[in-house]
Order: structure tokens, then C-alpha cells, then sequence
């Protein structure tokens, strides 16, 4: 793996957390003196993917905008990674006509046509969508491949089992991601599954299956060119598990009483681990480092400002778009 | 039926039962357009168990008709990601008895993904399913269901009563932009191994054509009395309708054809007219199609009745295996002839 | 609120939030019945995302109270079966917007199985969820869908809109021999995160009661408009009503507590005396609540109606994410306001 | 394994299949001239099991009426094994009012609260309520399990993802079922699954899962022995499928020419098989095959007569039974 690849993985994961820095930053700014979810700028839930960056980072690094990739409810960091509009982006999450869906669609509703990049709301109903995405590719004769990701929890939702049995069966060109968090919303793996791995569960249905630990970027990089390149010259699905970590709660506002493992959690920050590891090999110092993140800070106020700064959508066009 | 495309002949001659009808419609879309495709449970070498795709595996092959494993949630989502990605899926869902294993598909995701990208992503698709009962097959597989489509935004529904409107509205379904749910009656397809209303064989042309989605049609012409009903319970309504005249009693039969768009003008220009409202329907009474209808007039003028109007439904109850309960459920010509009486009485 | 059960303090003064109440409700059964158990998503620990289930595993243990995987289509049909074999489960579907999921087992097992069973199998549980929008939660989480459940046969459909119904519908429906589903508004639970309505905090007697389900209650008496709501929008048309008391227009405005069964009786008395209807309806239009309300009248005396009905409810779109556009799209005390000038004016 | 077992097992084949033989005459009896599925006394649709009599046989061997078993739309054999109640079976499928459902439930829907038995017409979605049952006899500290069958075709369902799933990290008395009789309607197995065995799939949740082959009555009594002991002591959720033989069309009036199948069919008739081995060990001679098929001839014919005599439903009850 080059010196570029790294540092490219690198300056996406801080763009990605950049972003959400400053999405916390707004949304919750105008929410007191009590705490109301349905105010402010940015209302309604948010679920951010700190900590996560490196799935989305390793995965994407492997695919162009002719490819798809489906996120979940915790879309941030796989479509900035998958290089959509930031602009449009940033206008959606603020409910802007500029966004991606005009505002009406929301941090869980990102549809951008122009790279092939889509979110759901429902646990693991974003596989079935990318299936015919991939089917698509793979009748229109295209090279493109489709990636679905879905956390942990949803692996035990009916939709994760029959997408795994129909893109084998048809051998489409897909790769299914489990970003394995240790956590759905306050129910830990082990109180969900049975299994310590859904790689097992890819034998189920004939399919290969890896399970990544320790939230490696490379590692995810690494076996992501693995599943990307089968797929894309006609070998059929594969999945990958990764072990990765929510740094903060389910939602903004989850208290997380829950949490039996926030000791230490700071020290699982996958930015910083991978900074530090890159300074020993000699590929960033510190100097680097300022510039990546002004850099990723510049380009995501400008984002922000963008969507601030664009209309709020007009209550007289409520029932547009419902049909084309 | 209105032609909207090429030039047709302009009295079809040829007959065609309903299923033939549909099959007809997409073949030649299939042929037209080369992003049709066909898939769901049994449609490729058994021809659809309603046959509902008869011989389009023959024609078409197995790259563009394809049987899939029961899973539902996984095909019906394949059919949206394909269609968003500029493919136009036709996708059965077997019996639509069978639309809570994968509903979250149907209307949160090919329903509003139209919406929710502001407009920005299209789901051209059709989902065809088979609908109805009277022919004792229970509970789980004998239902219409279709207020419930109707009552979840982003989703047409078409119902057509016969193979004329079948095969115009399976055409203006592929080729509209938008989800399509089209609900074809059991027993309005004409199948030899199911009692089948006579009607279920009817004039085709063999041209392709449109039959425009929203616009009732009125299938027999009255003043007295207006019965609005779609699917099987059209024919029954005209039987019913046909019996009442030799009293001199002149009902109007409007066949809805789609539930959304829904024609209120008909029934309104129909109502106004009449002053006498029977719906007739075989779907769950309460909260559906017969309380939309009334919700028209009521909010329109109450005072276009001259009666209460009548609903004519299946009871909210689960639909019965024995043939004798069955049929005390559901909306027979017996039961329209007395709704008629009543209301002109 | 009708107290049918233990003999209660004539006034309560204390005062809980929704949220507490159905808790309340909850852990009273609990402690009188050990079939009672509760599962879902988040139930445990969290004590519901919604607060539905808070301090209840402390209380009870992991035993009695099940965190689940995201896996409702199994849970949902576990709760049927073990209610079958005498359980009296309570289940949560964390919002009613994941229907979809597990629609099958709600419609097609639960709500059907004592029908087909000929009345020989009992399903007592409660589905417990949680509807409703305008906090921007977007098209998958802000629906209220009671016109969907009330449409299947099978199911009681509960929804309260303030604490004092919520405890005693609650304590009924785990009660009840049948399948109940219990929505709750989440702007009506008090919750300390969300803008709410100043009644979610309101008094409720410390007692067990039971709070007769097919009952509407009369939230404010009045002679000249009748409003038939529920849920939320109870407290929206409330303060709709006081707004025009002021212009000495005097509407009632009759929450109806439960879909299913429907209390028609309350609904056809008030009309009968104001001539003028209102629905306001925080689910879609069409189809739904809001047309069956006008079937009713129609099909009962369609000259009781003054005025032509008014629906004030949910388009017929996609809930969408902007401010903006869901207070345009909610039914809001402005869209109330107008509704009620216009039909009296 | 000692021979009154193998002679039980035998004999309730024998007892299920002169049942649905029963039944196939009456149906046909009278849809003609114009073949109506609607028509006759028994109307609807018609699913027999006939050439899966061993996967009944075996299993409920070991079951008493106090333990649960849930089949799907092809229930005659698990509800004849299981030992429901005869007169009311048959009543029921003749759709009369002393049937188990009053004749509102039909062949799909047998719901018999004595024996714990159940049954759905929809795919796969039987496993959700038998988990509740088999919840409910861990909660009762009851000594009962359930089991719960599909099909092969049915294995591909959400619900069986999720059900076993659920079974396994709560470790219910449940053992699961799959009847791989080659065809879902005219669906080989080949076209709805890339894999060859679901028990390769148990491994996916954890559970011990085998596969027996040859549709042998004696393999599977074996292998359901081993689960259902296990069930009952606390062990868990186990899987069994078994490779079995549907010797009629998907249902009556399946006119079958997607099948391939078809030449040699007969010879997999289990029947004649398991009593020609019988015969060979000494356990059975013609003499006892003639009784007991004149034995199972009389029960069959004692219920078809009971049903036929009995009243149909009126119409005037149709939504009696809606609620309780
Ligand atoms: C079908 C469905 N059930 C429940 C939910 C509510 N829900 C949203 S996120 C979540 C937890 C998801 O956990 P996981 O899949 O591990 O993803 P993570 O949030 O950890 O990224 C739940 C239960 C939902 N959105 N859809
Ligand atoms: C959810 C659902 N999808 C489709 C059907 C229609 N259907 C009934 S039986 C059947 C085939 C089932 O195959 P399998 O599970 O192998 O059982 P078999 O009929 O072979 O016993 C199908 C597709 C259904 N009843 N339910
Ligand atoms: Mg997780
Ligand atoms: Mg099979």
C-alpha cells in the first residue's frame, strides 16, 4: 500500500469527522434552554459516525462515482467518502432546497443519482435497493458495483438474510459491509446474536466472508480490494464484518446510561491511532496534519455556509414530488 | 378505454381473456423496450400461477424473465434499486395476501424515494399482484387490500375489471415513471380452472395502447342510481344493474379502474346526477376505498344525496374458508340487487 | 375516562406525565399478573426510546422485560405465539413507520389467528408503538398509519391522547382477550427532549382502572361544529375551539380514544346536533380515518350535514424532513382555526 | 431402534397418506365437468404431503400432545403424526362447522389448542408464533418444545433468518424443520439458493444443524431424537432438514410440466419402500401391511363420514370469531 493511498484514506477520515464536528457544533447550538430535538437549524435525529470513518474510508477508496453505495440511519461518513456534493450535502442535513432531496428528505434520505449514492432510514432495507443497483450493472453490461453497508444489529433483520441469498444466487456484483459497533442503540452485540461473526453467517449462503478487527483502516482497505475487485470481473458477493467504534451515542442526545465501555473510548479514536501511525512511518507530521485539517475545515465551512445560506422550501410545494 | 397511442382499429374484433390481455400488453413493451424486465415466484417456466406472464420466459428467456427464491423483501427491493438505475421492473408479488413480508420495500422505499430525493431519483416499476376471492382459498390468500395501498402516499393503483382496460392500463403502467401497484383479479382473468365471469374474455386490440391512469370509466350509463365499484364487483354491479332495469331502475356503473389517481369528477358528475350513492366493494369496509368515496360527496355537498348511500363490502372480518360464509362476505350480485332495492325504494 | 374497575379517588391530584401513566399502567398489570411480560427494542436498559418502558426492568428483571434484536417480524410473531399459550405479552415496534418489517405477523397472524381458529385460540397482547411527527424526523419515522391497522381485520386500534386515558386504555388493552395495538403520539408523552403539549402532564389516579376501549370521550362539549380527532391533534382542535369560543363559536370536540372499535354513537349524536363536521387527522387523507368518519354520516343520514364535511389531515405525501414543509403538511391549530371559520362562516 | 417404534412410524405413514388419498377423491369427485378449484366439497386449494410422510413420522415420534408443532400451507401429515384429532381435521377441510376452525380456517389454517398444533399459509412466517410457543414453555417451566417446519423454498424468507437467530440467543426448546422436497411450486431448489444444505446455514446462528438425506423415516427419527432431547433439556434450538419427496403436484391441479423430475418418481414412494424393508427384517408381512392399511382405511373413512354429516357453517355467523 503507497504513501498516497494512506495519506488519501487519512484526509478522508478527517474530512469525514471534520464535517460532523460541525454538524454537532449546529445542532445543537439553537436547541436550549430545553433541549427541544425538533428545533434549531438542523432538527429532528442525528446520528453521527464518529469513530467509524474508517469503514467508509477503506471501502470507497476502491470505487467511483459509476459505482453505488448504500449507507444506513449513519450515512456521513460513507458518502463523503463516496465523494458526493458536499454543498448539497451540508443543505440537506439544514432542510435547504438546495439539498440533495430540496429538504425534504433529511440526514437519512440522501439520494445523489450522480454517484450512485442512497441511504434508509429502516434497519438493513438499504441491501435490497442496492441489489438492484448491482442487478442493473450487471444486465446494462457496466463495470460498476454496488456496495450495501448496515450495522451489526441489522445482520439479524430478515432483509440482511434474503439479500445475501439472491446476490449469490444471481451472483451480482455487490459487497456487503457490517460496520460491527458493538452497539444498536443501547443493545450490545451479544444481546442480539448468538454469533461473534457474520462472516460465518456469509458460508450460509455461499458467499466469502472476512471479518476485520480493531477498526484498521488498511485492513478494511485492504479486504475491501479484495471483495470490490471479485465483484467487479464477475465473481459474485462477498462481506465484510468490521469491528469499528461509535464514539458517541446512538443519536445526539442519547445519554447512554447504558454504556459499559466509555472508559477509554476517547482512546479508540481511530483519527488520531492512524495519525500516529502514519507520523511513525513517516508519512505525516505535524505540519501535515494542520493542513489536512484546515484544509477538510475550509471545505466544510464553506459547505455549511452554502447550505445556511441557501432558501428554505417553500410550504406551498409540500405535495411536489410525490409523483413524477 | 381511451387510445392513446398509435392509431387503433377502431372496433377490436379479436378476443382475449384478461390474463392473455396483460400478457399481451407487456410482451409488447418487453419488445418495445429493451429495460422491461419481468421477475417474482413462478412467472418464468409455470407462466405465472395466475398466468400472468404465460410464455414470456419462452419469448423473452431467462435474462429478462426471472423466477426468484420466496424472498419477497429482497426482489421487490431489487426491483426499486433496478428501476432506479434506469431499468423499468415488472415484479410480481404472488398473491398481495402476501404484502406484509415485504411492505417496508413497497412504501418506504419504492413509495417515497421519489419524494424524499426531492424528485431527483425515479421508480418506474410495476408491481403486479393478484387479488380477491370467492373460491374458498382463506384467510391469508382471498383478500383485495387495495385501500391499503391507496392509503400510503407514492404508490398508483391500478385494479382493471377486464381485458380491454387490462392490457391498455398494463401498457400506461410500464411506461409511467412512477411505482405502479396493479391489482388484477383472480376472477376477472379468465382462468379455465376458476369459475370466471363471462366477461373475462372480451375485444382486444392488437395494437399497443395506452389506457390513461385516473380516469374511471363509466361501464354502464344510468340516472337513477350511482354504483361506484372496480375489479369483479363491476361485473357483478352490472349483472345486478341489468336485472333492476327490467323494473325500470337505470343505474349507473362506474368502474373506477384506479384508486390513485382517484376520478373524483365521475363520481361527483355521477352523484350529482343521481342523488344515489351504492359502493360496492370488496375490500375490508371500514377505512377504505367506500369511506373515500363518501368523504367526496361529504366534502363536496352532502346535499347531492337524496338517500344514504350504501356500502355495499366484505365485513371487517377475516375472509372465511366455507363457501357459505364466504359468500355471505362478500359483495354478490344478490347483495348489490338489495342495495339497489333499498336505496330506490 | 370511565372507571370500571377499582373504586378510585373521585379527583386525582397528582399529575404524571403520558409517558408515566402507560408505565404506570404497565408495571400495575405486571405486579397483578405474571403471564405479563414486555419485549422490543430497547425496552430494557434505555426503558424505550420513548420512554414506555422506563424503570420497568429495574423493577421486574430481564426476565420479564426482553431487549430484542432488530428483528420484529420474529419477535411480533413471538409475542402471538406465546399469547396462544396463555402469555399476555406486551411489544413494542419502536415506531410504527418499521411496519413494513413485520406487517405479515401483525395482520396475517395476530389479528387473524382466532378467526381462523373458529374462535378456539386466544391472542391477548398489546402491540405497543409509537407514531407521529413534527420534530423533522423525515418520511420513515413520522407517520401515524392508524388508518392502515384499523383497515385489517383482527386488531383493536387504541390511541390516547393524555395521561388519565393512556394509564386506563392501557391497564384494557393488556386485558383485553384480543390483539391490541396502543399508539402513542409521542407529542403527547411529556417527553423532557421534545417540544409537547402543556396536557401531556395531567392527572392520574394512583389506582388500577380500566378506561373502556370503543368509547370516545367528549374533550370539550359544544353545539355548533362537531371536531372528531384523536391523539395529538385532540389538544391542537382544543385549542382551535377556545380560540373561536372567543367569537362565540362553540365547537365539540370528541376524542375517539379507539379506531377499532369505533364509537360511531358519539360521533353520529354530536353531528346530529352542530350539522357540521370536522375530521382532523394527523394521517394521510385519503383513504383513512378521515373517509370512514364521513361514511358513517353518510350512510346514516347524509341530511345531518349543514355544510359540506372538512378534512384537515395529512396530505397525501411522504412526510417530509424541512420545517417548513411538515408544519404545512401537519395539522396544525392554524389549519384547525381556518377549517373551523370556513365551515361556519 | 426397536420394532413397535419402527412399526409406528410405519403405520402413521400409512394412516397420513390414506388420508390425503381421501381427500384427492373427494376433491376431484366433483369439480368437473369444467375443473373449478372453487367447486365441490372441499374447494380451494389443495396442498398434499403425500411422499413426505417421514419427515412427520420421525418427528413427532418423539412429541406428546403437550409440545407444539407449527406446519405450513402442506400440513395433513405433521397434524396426523402429531395426533389431532381426525374427525375434526377432516370436518375442517370439508369447511363444516364441527371442524377445528369452524370452517373458517380450511386446510392451511388447523389450529388445535389440545395438541399445540398450528399451521399458516404464508411462507416461512409459521417460525415466528412457534418461537412464542416454545418461549412460553421456558417461561412456564414447562418440559415442552416446539418445532417448527418449512420448506425448502421457505428457507429463504427473513423470517427464518430471524427466527432462528432469535431461537438461539435465547436459547428456546425449539427445533426447526426444513422439508427440502426439491420444489418451491415450480421452483428447484437450484434456482432459489446458491448452497446445498441448510445446516450449513445453523452454523450462521450458532446452532447445531444436519441434513439427512434418502427422505429415510428411521435418519430422521434419529436425528429429531438427538434435537428434540436437547430442546428439552435446556440445550437449545437445532435445525434438521431433510431431502423428501413431493409425489403430487405443488397443489391439486398443478399441471406439472416444469417438472423434470417425474420419470421414477414412484419409486421414491417412502411407503412402499419403508415396507419393503420392514418386510426384509422380518417386522412386517402382508398380512400386517393389509391390516394396517385397513385400520387406517377405517379411521380415515370414519372421519371423512363424521365431516361430510356435519353442518356447514351459517351464513348468518360470518363475523362471529372476529374477536373473542
Ligand atoms: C426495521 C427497523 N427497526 C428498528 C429501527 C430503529 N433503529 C434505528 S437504528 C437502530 C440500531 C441499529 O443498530 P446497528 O444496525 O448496529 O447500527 P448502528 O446504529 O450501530 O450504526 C434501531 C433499532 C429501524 N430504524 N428500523
Ligand atoms: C410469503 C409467501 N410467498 C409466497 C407464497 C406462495 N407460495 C405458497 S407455497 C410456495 C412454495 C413453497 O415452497 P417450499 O417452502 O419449498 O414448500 P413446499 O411447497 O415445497 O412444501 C409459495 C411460493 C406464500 N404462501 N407466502
Ligand atoms: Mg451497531
Ligand atoms: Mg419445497
Amino acid at each position: 500500500m503507497d504513501k498516497q493511498t494512506k495519506l488519501g484514506l487519512y484526509q478522508i477520515m478527517v474530512l469525514s469527522r471534520t464535517f460532523e464536528e460541525a454538524i454537532l457544533r449546529d445542532y445543537h447550538a439553537d436547541k436550549t434552554p430545553n433541549w427541544d430535538i425538533g428545533a434549531g437549524l438542523i432538527p429532528g435525529e442525528m446520528h453521527l459516525s464518529a469513530g467509524q470513518e474508517p469503514v467508509a474510508a477503506g471501502i470507497c477508496a476502491h470505487l467511483t462515482s459509476d459505482d453505488a453505495i448504500t449507507a444506513t440511519h449513519r450515512p456521513h461518513h460513507l458518502a463523503i467518502a463516496h465523494g458526493v456534493d458536499l454543498n448539497k450535502l451540508a443543505a440537506e442535513i439544514f432542510g435547504r432546497e438546495t439539498g440533495f432531496g430540496r429538504g425534504r428528505g433529511g440526514h437519512m434520505h440522501i439520494f445523489d443519482p450522480a454517484t450512485h449514492f442512497s441511504c434508509s432510514g429502516i434497519i438493513a432495507e438499504g441491501f435490497p435497493p442496492a441489489l438492484g443497483q448491482a442487478f442493473a450493472f450487471q444486465r446494462q453490461n457496466k463495470k460498476a458495483v454496488a456496495v450495501a453497508v448496515t450495522g451489526e444489529g441489522a445482520a439479524n433483520q430478515g432483509a440482511f438474510h434474503e439479500s445475501l441469498n439472491l446476490a449469490s444466487l444471481w451472483k451480482l456484483p455487490i459487497v456487503f459491509v457490517v460496520e460491527d459497533n458493538d452497539w444498536a442503540i443501547s443493545v450490545p452485540r451479544h444481546s442480539s446474536t448468538a454469533i461473534s461473526s457474520n462472516a460465518q453467517r456469509a458460508l450460509g449462503y455461499g458467499i466469502p466472508g472476512t471479518r476485520v478487527e480493531d477498526n484498521s483502516v488498511e485492513e478494511v482497505w485492504a479486504q475491501a480490494k479484495v471483495a470490490i475487485e471479485r465483484a467487479r470481473s464477475g465473481g459474485g458477493p462477498s462481506l465484510i464484518e468490521v469491528h469499528t467504534v461509535r464514539l458517541l451515542g446512538h443519536f445526539e442526545g442519547d445519554a447512554q446510561a447504558y454504556r459499559d465501555d466509555l472508559e477509554g473510548l476517547n482512546g479508540r479514536d481511530p483519527i488520531p491511532l492512524y495519525a500516529a501511525q502514519l507520523t511513525q512511518e513517516g508519512i505525516l507530521d505535524a505540519e501535515l496534519i494542520g493542513k489536512i485539517a484546515s484544509d477538510a475545515k475550509g471545505r466544510v465551512e464553506r459547505a455549511f455556509d452554502f447550505a445556511k445560506a441557501s432558501p428554505m422550501p417553500s410550504a406551498d410545494n409540500v405535495s411536489q414530488y410525490v409523483f413524477a | 378505454m381511451t387510445l392513446t397511442n398509435k392509431v387503433v382499429s377502431p372496433i377490436a374484433t379479436r378476443k382475449l381473456t384478461t390474463a392473455k390481455a396483460m400478457v399481451e400488453g407487456i410482451a409488447q413493451e418487453m419488445e418495445r423496450d429493451p429495460s422491461v424486465f419481468m421477475m417474482g415466484e413462478d412467472v418464468g417456466s409455470y407462466g405465472g400461477i395466475f398466468s400472468s406472464s404465460t410464455g414470456l420466459l419462452e419469448r423473452f428467456g431467462p435474462d429478462r424473465v426471472l423466477d426468484t427464491p420466496i424472498s419477497e423483501t429482497a426482489f421487490m427491493g431489487l426491483a426499486t434499486g433496478a428501476a432506479v438505475e434506469g431499468m423499468r421492473p415488472i415484479v410480481e408479488l404472488m398473491f398481495v395476501d402476501f404484502f406484509g413480508v415485504c411492505m417496508d420495500q413497497i412504501y418506504n422505499h419504492m413509495g417515497k424515494i421519489h419524494y424524499e430525493s426531492g424528485g431527483n431519483v425515479k421508480v418506474p416499476l410495476v408491481l403486479l399482484t393478484a387479488v380477491g376471492g370467492g373460491y374458498s382459498d382463506g384467510a391469508q390468500h382471498s383478500q383485495c387490500l387495495w385501500g391499503t395501498f391507496a392509503h400510503l402516499p407514492g404508490l398508483k393503483v391500478v385494479v382493471p375489471s377486464n381485458p380491454t382496460d387490462a392490457k391498455g392500463l398494463m401498457i400506461s403502467s410500464i411506461r409511467d415513471d412512477n411505482p405502479v401497484i396493479f391489482m388484477f383479479h383472480k376472477g376477472v382473468m379468465g382462468l379455465p380452472w376458476m369459475a370466471k365471469n363471462p366477461r373475462s374474455l372480451g375485444p382486444v386490440p392488437e395494437e399497443e395502447y395506452e389506457t390513461p391512469i385516473g380516469k374511471a370509466s363509466i361501464a354502464r350509463p344510468g340516472n337513477d342510481v350511482t354504483i361506484v365499484t372496480l375489479s369483479l364487483s363491476v361485473h357483478h354491479a352490472l349483472d345486478a344493474a341489468e336485472e333492476v332495469a327490467k323494473d325500470g331502475i337505470d343505474c349507473e356503473v362506474i368502474d373506477l379502474r384506479s384508486l390513485v389517481p382517484l376520478d373524483r369528477t365521475a363520481i361527483l358528475e355521477s352523484v350529482a346526477r343521481t342523488g344515489r350513492l351504492l359502493v360496492v366493494d370488496e375490500d375490508y369496509r371500514s377505512f377504505g376505498l367506500s369511506g373515500e368515496i363518501a368523504a367526496i360527496v361529504g366534502e363536496t355537498d352532502p346535499t347531492l344525496l337524496k338517500a344514504p348511500l350504501i356500502r355495499v363490502t366484505m365485513p371487517d372480518t377475516p375472509i372465511p374458508y366455507a363457501r357459505t360464509l364466504e359468500y355471505a362476505a362478500l359483495p354478490t350480485r344478490d347483495r348489490i340487487l338489495a342495495a339497489i332495492r333499498q336505496i330506490t325504494h
